[in-house]
């Protein structure tokens, strides 16, 4: 939409598919894609050896090392690794969020020859190539949390779908600045293509359920928390009492916002000694980040600084990852099939194709946070 | 006058050649001098358009959360100054803020985790002040090594997991310290990183002035040959130098850590190249041998007051950085066309 | 060395003079012998030892700081301090103030101590050198050539310095190749050979000849070999050149088989001039006609396409690439020539060297030795075959002989006269009055920016040329026309 | 005198023995130790196959590296490579593609952005040059321009969908080597003969030892410094455009951190940072031993972190053997 870019919004041009609104519910959760399912149109690996119910070796290789939310996921594939106890999971990637890197690191694997890569892609495309690659050398591809060209690997484990996590964040915020409130969006990089998709998302599904809301502006602040603080900073000073919430896209984003936020002293309860200013200047700050990083401002120091923090649990999506490319391996979840088990976690559905999806988002509130720990 | 000013003026001895008037406005066009112009018309520009940007919230804003950039800067600064170069600055305070919040975690004192990261720093500093002057490796190729090496090693030990839970009284750079209220000025407390980055730029631009080993410093970035020649120890000044920037580096460290509730235990992307931008911009020459602290601490400052002007002034975002580097050069450029002119009127 | 000495140290070139005061003041290690000051056994390890022991230095090769002012290069190392608390911190206004007075007991007025050295000229360049080692208060002042950059009238208060310093009692050692020097200044001189010391004498007990015998091992008979060449057609000719500050309205020629001297005091704009004409300065108007013809120089390049050569007064910083073996220089300037479609011609670029290093007698071990490694004076011989492999029509050289020994500066004149008599058009600039006597066929004074004066040979004597140098800028035409206005 | 030359001469042992001390020997000896022990590591690495595929991912750190030897041995540095290698692949994205708003063809858009970075080198040239800006401070600052450029007109937004033609530089083989290694080899054979060779290379060691000294030997040292940075903008428009057809699409922050790796490789080539010395060959050995560790330390099960901790160790370390020897060899001549 040309109106949303003269806002630099950070969205990409995607076509988007936003749900129902929260007064249709009831009629809405039963997506209507479930009923066309489309075709598989994922990629097979050519040749693979037969390894059904044999040891298996498989590379991690998630966007980058060195942020809490890919801790999780590792820790989600090992958990799933000792419970099957014939798979091997290792976890390599560059120590920045650098596709040209990420490349380098699958082609290692690849000659190295693993039995499976799982992967969260910088790029969709870019890394499609080599991906091809090791499918041609009969490497099985599971992707997670970023996906790819859906040819260029066999499934992606989908932890949300975008319009879901879209309508969660803006129900959220709309819960707690009301549906005429303004608010601006601490992104990661613009270039970022799950970021770009959730804001499409979430713009779609503004406009059509709560056109009165504000939106202001997006900043960028790339994978680093003190630049995320100096840029939620910037927001609240140039927008003053105008702004009323604010949107943390990434896991380093939110955690850094509520910060912004709190030393400002305007968050809405006044659990915070005194600090907390009037209903009308306070901050919303709702976004996508890991519980213990949200902690402080849900139920610790700063309680009530924020009120909902928007995610799957990554645990879980790393584990499910495991699962899926285990179940490809022994030839129990092929092309057509439209559910998948996945241990503790039961059977997980088939959309779009070749995605298996996670679930709904978890909301993370100040009742259930504490109950958490990743 | 000189590159070589600081803020402190020069005894006003009547030049020979020169009248006082030229020598005024010299003066006047020193770098320094053309920072500060630069930041408070900004400042007015910026203002004008959004008020907001000028108040005092804002501003404060601004120096607290670049403080410690600006403090990395002194230390860079005098690097650059005796001719070496460390890029491997921003993995160093990625690597002890990390080390700060470790310590805070495990239940060590307070203190002990604001002040081992300093000298752990200045022993990293020693670490490549050896290496450069007595092994005799230039400070970019042992920096550049150096820069991997603790990028690497950080989330080779840390694998990185960031650090939640930190003692409520660890976060130094949230501090307000009521410094001036007992000079009875009606002063609003001043936020730490701000108070820490000030103390610490006049102390390093009155050491640089005044002390021998400060214009040793400047005597081995001008012509090493020269200095040795003079019974100047070339390679205690390098170690020196090295560790003073350690030392800073830890300080910066510190600020950056203590700053968020949480620490992420990676290295700052491209902070390196701030910190040596702040350098460069504030006149330092990388040539060695002429530029002051105080300058590195005003392009520090000028640098984050023109982002945060840029948010301000509704630039895309998508421009920001094609403005940023257009400023950049141009204040360069501007240093450049002054220094040819001086030079000009030195010869006419 | 007794005090109120002065002490000459002679050799030629890369005898080994410079290195022998290197080890005394703690630069390089002796690899064996003793050292006995007041005749206490000592052993310098570094130069800032040799200082505290009361001995200061003036260096071959300035070693100043270019982004430093006056005051500054003077007290580097040892500046005046002012207790402020617990701490000693540099007295800045001190410093100022004596820089000053040793200036003036130089007497040395007109060089204003905050200004950047790096904006200095090569003659106060080394004013500022001589007044940083008489900062010191030293006991020993060892001076290794420090005539080499300075006029006539510089040399003359330097000697009233050592002159007076003596009387103080302070032992001084000179370096120098000019021999007149020697016998003007020195109680004592020493003289050394490939590293091996020669022997000692009373001045008073030697002639020149005999010094020269000891330094080279044979006698030189004439110092300007000057040959009897007929002078042809104007080759270069210069008409109004501007290039302020300092060439203003320049007008002469040079004719073929001719030298033409340039004269002048330290910073009255030879330099520049010789500059602008080799376009590495160019000019600002004016015309410079090569062979009848006007030519554009807009760069060395230009100038060198005609036939113009220029051998820089600096030869560290200007002459040579100090870094690059003696082959890469001697071809620097004339790579063009010695290419095959773009590709060097090594074997050709070898012989080159190779016949550089025979013509002028370098002593080098191979056309492979890198330039740094050799002595100031082969150095000086390695810029010269430089711009003699490039065949000039027009040789412009600025202090050719700078810091050379007599026997290589007998060499180099003898290669200017010969060069002269096959038809090159020579214009010398020197400070050594002598040498523009003995070798020009005409002399030219420059003051300010102007020539002021032309002699013929026969004309050009001492104090006409002095005279003409020094005379106070009072003509009513002092005042610069509005001709820099043209074109 | 001249019994030393002499001895020079006729002493072959000497000779020898000057030649193996010689910085690229050394060089060499180091990348043979490291092919040795990654051998041992992994039976996968010493293989055709793994080598040719290394060659792929090493070409474009290798082809802005090439041009970056000659500016470091003027004494220069260009860290703005990586930021012009992502302006160029953007403009080649952005002037091609069939929806926006110029749609060109390709060869004309690949031409153009060549031609642009080409120019971007030049601008660096000039400021460097003509106003007397240090490299450092220079590129610096072009860094961020360049950058911000590639930002501002991709608007985030990425090219995809090439015809398949366009991919065979960046993922085809010719005689079985990858088209793009034919590309490295020429550009390395070109860039080692005019360094070494030619009046341009010889001139450019003389910039990197004594600008002055140069200049007042006539060399035009202003306009072979423009064309160097040319060449480096130039080189690195090369590398967009095999990089954007080896991963088939083009992103605003592609090559960014490629100007340490160029620089890497180019000091642990043995080429001084000081500028004066160092030499094509180096370079070559510097860029193919990082990229060697690289994969060799993966093949082996070391992970990125601890690699790129080997690698920083490594460069510190030869370049201290190194040192060291050539002050040896130096003291003993
Ligand atoms: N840095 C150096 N390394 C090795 N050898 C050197 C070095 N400098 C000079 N030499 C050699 O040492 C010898 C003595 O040089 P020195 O500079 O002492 O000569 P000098 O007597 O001062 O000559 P000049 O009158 O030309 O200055 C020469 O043969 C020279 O080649
Ligand atoms: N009186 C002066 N005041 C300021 N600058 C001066 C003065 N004299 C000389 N200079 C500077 O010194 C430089 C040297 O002048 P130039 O070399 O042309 O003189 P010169 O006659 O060759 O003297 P020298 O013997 O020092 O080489 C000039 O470019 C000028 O910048
Ligand atoms: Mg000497
Ligand atoms: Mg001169």
């Amino acid at each position: 939409p040309t109106a949303a870019q003269d806002r630099w919004d950070g969205a990409d041009d995607l076509p988007v598919n936003p749900l129902e609104c929260p007064a249709a519910e009831g009629a809405g959760e039963a997506s209507p894609a479930e009923m066309s399912m489309p075709e598989y149109d994922g990629g097979q690996p050519t040749d693979a050896p037969d390894l059904a119910g044999q040891p298996i070796v498989l590379v991690d290789v998630p966007k980058l090392v060195g942020i809490g939310y890919f801790a999780a996921t590792t820790l989600g594939q090992q958990q799933a690794a000792e419970e099957l106890g014939n798979v091997t999971v290792t976890t390599d990637a560059p120590t920045e969020a650098n596709i040209d890197d990420q490349i380098a690191v699958i082609d290692n694997y690849i000659t190295q020859g693993v039995n499976g890569i799982l992967f969260a892609a910088n790029d969709p495309v870019a890394i499609a190539p080599v991906l091809t690659r090791a499918l041609e050398s009969g490497i099985h591809v599971v992707g997670y949390d970023a996906n790819s060209e859906p040819a260029a690997r066999e499934w992606f484990v989908n932890q949300a779908e975008f319009n879901g996590i879209a309508k969660a964040m803006i129900d959220s915020m709309v819960a707690e600045i009301g549906a005429d409130g303004s608010f601006a969006i601490v992104t990661s990089t613009f270039t970022t293509p799950n970021q770009a998709r959730w804001i499409a998302e979430m713009q779609a599904y503004q406009g059509k359920c709560y056109p009165e809301l504000t939106w202001l502006e997006t900043v960028e602040a790339q994978e680093d928390n003190v630049l995320s603080f100096n840029q939620a900073t910037t927001l609240i000073n140039k927008y003053g009492p105008d702004l009323d919430g604010i949107f943390g896209m990434t896991s380093v984003a939110t955690p850094a916002a509520a910060d912004a936020v709190a030393q400002a002293g305007l968050c809405a309860v006044d659990a915070v000694a005194g600090a907390a200013g009037s209903a009308e200047d306070a901050v919303a700050v709702v976004g996508l980040a890991t519980p213990n990083a949200m902690k402080p401002y849900v139920t610790g120091d700063f309680a009530g600084c924020v009120k909902s923090v928007v995610l799957w649990n990554p645990i879980d999506l790393g584990y499910a990852a495991v699962y899926v490319l285990r179940a490809v391996v022994d030839g129990e979840f092929a092309p057509g099939d439209t559910s998948v088990m996945a241990g503790r976690l039961g059977e997980l559905q088939v959309v779009n194709g070749s995605e298996v999806l996670l679930g709904p988002p978890f909301i993370y509130t100040a009742e259930n946070i504490d109950g958490f720990d990743f | 006058m000189t590159a070589t000013a600081s803020p402190v003026t020069r005894p006003p001895v009547q030049a020979r050649s020169g009248g006082f008037l030229s020598r005024a406005l010299s003066f006047l066009f020193t770098q320094e001098v053309i920072l500060f112009l630069v930041l408070v018309v900004l400042i007015v520009l910026v203002g004008s358009a959004n008020p907001r940007y000028v108040a005092e919230r804002n501003f404060i804003n601004i120096l607290n959360g670049n403080a410690y950039i600006a403090v990395a800067a002194i230390g860079m600064s005098m690097v650059i100054i005796s001719r070496n170069i460390d890029i491997s600055i921003g993995s160093l305070i990625g690597v002890l803020g990390t080390l700060s919040g470790t310590i805070a975690i495990n239940g060590y004192p307070i203190w002990a985790s604001w002040l081992v990261p300093i000298v752990a720093g200045a022993l990293v500093g020693a670490v490549i002040g050896f290496l450069v002057a007595y092994l005799r490796i230039p400070a970019i190729v042992v920096t550049l090594g150096l820069l991997s090496i603790l990028k690497g090693g950080l989330i080779t030990i840390t694998g990185g997991a960031w650090i939640t839970d930190l003692p409520s009284d660890y976060f130094l750079a949230q501090m307000k310290s009521p410094a001036f209220s007992f000079l009875g000025l009606n002063v609003p407390e001043i936020p730490s990183p701000i108070l820490l980055m000030i103390i610490l730029t006049i102390l390093a631009a009155i050491w640089m002035r005044y002390s021998t080993t400060g214009r040793a410093i400047y005597a081995v970035g001008g012509n090493a040959e020269a200095a040795r020649l003079s019974g100047i120890s070339e390679k205690r000044i390098i170690m020196t130098v090295f560790i003073i920037n350690g030392i800073t580096a830890g300080i910066a460290a510190v600020l950056w850590a203590t700053q968020l509730s949480i620490i992420q235990s990676t290295v700052p992307a491209g902070l390196e190249l701030q910190i040596i931008t702040s350098a460069v911009v504030g006149g330092v020459s990388i040539l060695g041998g002429i530029g002051t602290t105080v300058g590195a601490m005003l392009a520090a400052i000028l640098l984050s007051a023109i982002n945060s002007a840029l948010v301000f002034i509704n630039i895309s975002p998508y421009w920001f950085r094609a403005v940023v580097g257009v400023l950049i050069l141009v204040t360069v450029l501007a240093d450049r066309l002054r220094r040819q002119r001086n030079r000009a009127s030195e010869r006419g | 060395m007794v005090p109120g000495e002065v002490h000459a140290l002679l050799g030629e070139n890369g005898a080994g003079k410079s290195t022998l005061i290197k080890i005394i003041s703690g630069v390089y290690k002796p690899d064996g012998g003793e050292m006995r000051l007041d005749g206490k056994l000592v052993a310098f390890s570094n130069p800032r030892e040799a200082q505290a022991g009361g001995i200061a230095t003036i260096y071959q090769e300035l070693s100043l700081y270019p982004e430093l002012t006056v005051a500054e290069n003077i007290f580097m190392g040892h500046a005046p301090r002012r207790q402020v608390g617990p701490v000693k911190v540099v007295n800045w206004s001190e410093m100022t103030v004596r820089a000053k007075e040793i200036l003036a007991s130089l007497n040395i007025h007109d060089l204003d101590v905050r200004r950047k050295v790096g904006s200095l000229s090569v003659g106060n360049r080394q004013r500022v050198e001589i007044a940083k080692a008489l900062s010191i208060n030293a006991r020993i002042l060892i001076m290794d050539e420090p005539t080499a950059a300075l006029t006539e009238a510089d040399v003359i208060r330097l000697f009233e310095i050592v002159r007076l310093l003596r009387q103080r009692g302070v032992a001084i050692i000179y370096i120098s190749h000019r021999l007149g020097e020697v016998f003007e200044l020195a109680d004592r001189v020493t003289v050394l050979r490939d590293g091996q010391y020669v022997g000692t004498n009373e001045v008073k007990d030697v002639t020149p000849d005999h010094l020269i015998s000891m330094m080279v091992g044979r006698t030189i008979d004439n110092l300007f070999p000057k040959l009897d060449t007929t002078v042809g057609a104007p080759v270069l000719e210069v008409r109004n050149l501007w290039n302020k500050p300092l060439c203003r309205d320049v007008s002469f020629q040079v004719r073929a088989g001719e030298i033409v001297g340039l004269a002048g005091l330290v910073g009255s704009g030879r330099s520049e001039l010789a500059q602008t004409i080799f376009g590495f300065t160019p000019a600002q108007s004016g015309e410079i006609i090569l062979n009848g013809q006007t030519i554009r120089v807009r760069n060395p390049g230009d100038a060198m396409k005609h036939g113009i050569a220029y051998v820089p007064e600096d030869r560290g910083t200007q002459g040579l690439i100090r870094e690059m073996r003696i082959r890469e220089n001697v071809s620097l300037a004339v790579l063009k020539t010695l290419t095959r479609t773009g590709f060097i011609n090594s074997p050709a670029e070898r012989d080159l060297a190779a016949h550089a290093i025979e013509q002028l007698g370098i002593r080098a071990y191979s056309p492979e030795q890198l330039v740094s490694k050799l002595s100031g004076g082969n150095q000086q011989k390695v810029v010269v075959s430089k711009w003699l492999a490039s065949k000039p029509k027009v040789l412009i050289m600025d202090e050719p002989t700078r810091g050379v020994d007599v026997g290589a500066k007998a060499e180099i004149h003898r290669l200017i006269s010969e060069l002269a008599s096959q038809g090159l058009a020579i214009l010398m600039i020197s400070s050594e009055l002598p040498e523009v006597l003995g070798m020009s066929d005409r002399v030219l004074v420059m003051r300010e920016g102007r020539i002021v004066a032309e002699f013929a040979r026969k004309d050009a004597t001492q104090e006409n040329v002095v005279s003409a140098m020094m005379r106070e800028a009072s003509e009513p035409n002092g005042v610069p026309t509005p001709q820099g206005v043209l074109q | 005198m001249t019994t030393i030359r002499q001895m020079d001469e006729q002493n072959p042992g000497a000779k020898f023995r000057r030649f193996l001390l010689r910085q690229e020997i050394i060089l060499f000896i180091i990348l043979t130790i490291a092919i040795i022990l990654l051998t041992l590591g992994s039976d996968k690495f010493l293989t055709v196959d793994n080598l040719l595929n290394q060659g792929r991912l090493l070409t474009e750190i290798a082809l802005v590296a090439l041009p970056m030897t000659f500016i470091i041995v003027t004494g220069g540095i260009d860290l703005s490579v990586g930021s012009i290698m992502g302006l160029c692949a953007i403009l080649l994205g952005y002037m091609w593609n069939p929806s926006g708003p110029f749609q060109w063809p390709l060869e004309l858009a690949v031409i153009f952005s060549l031609v642009v970075g080409t120019l971007c080198g030049v601008i660096n040239g000039l400021i460097i040059v003509r106003i007397g800006v240090p490299p450092l401070i220079t590129t610096l600052a072009t860094l961020a321009l360049y950058r911000g450029l590639a930002e501002g007109i991709s608007q985030a937004r990425s090219v995809r969908n090439y015809p398949e033609s366009f991919y065979v530089l960046g993922q085809g083989t010719f005689l079985g080597v990858p088209t793009q290694l034919w590309v490295v080899l020429i550009f390395v054979l070109i860039t080692a003969i005019v360094l070494s060779r030619t009046v341009f290379g010889r001139s450019l060691y003389a910039i990197g030892n004594n600008e002055l000294g140069a200049r007042f030997s006539g060399i035009p040292v202003g306009v072979y410094k423009i064309i160097i940075y040319g060449f480096s903008g130039f080189m690195s428009g090369m590398a967009a455009w095999i990089f954007v057809s080896r991963v088939t699409t083009t992103r605003s922050d592609m090559g960014s951190g490629l100007e340490l790796d160029a620089i890497a490789a180019v000091v642990l080539g043995g080429t001084s940072i000081f500028g004066g010395s160092g030499s094509i060959i180096g370079t070559v050995i510097g860029f193919v031993l990082i990229q060697l560790l690289k994969n060799g330390l993966a093949l082996a099960g070391v992970t990125t972190d601890g690699t790129i901790v080997v690698i920083g160790t490594v460069l510190i370390f030869a370049i201290l053997i190194n040192n060291y020897i050539q002050r040896r060899v130096s003291a003993g001549k």
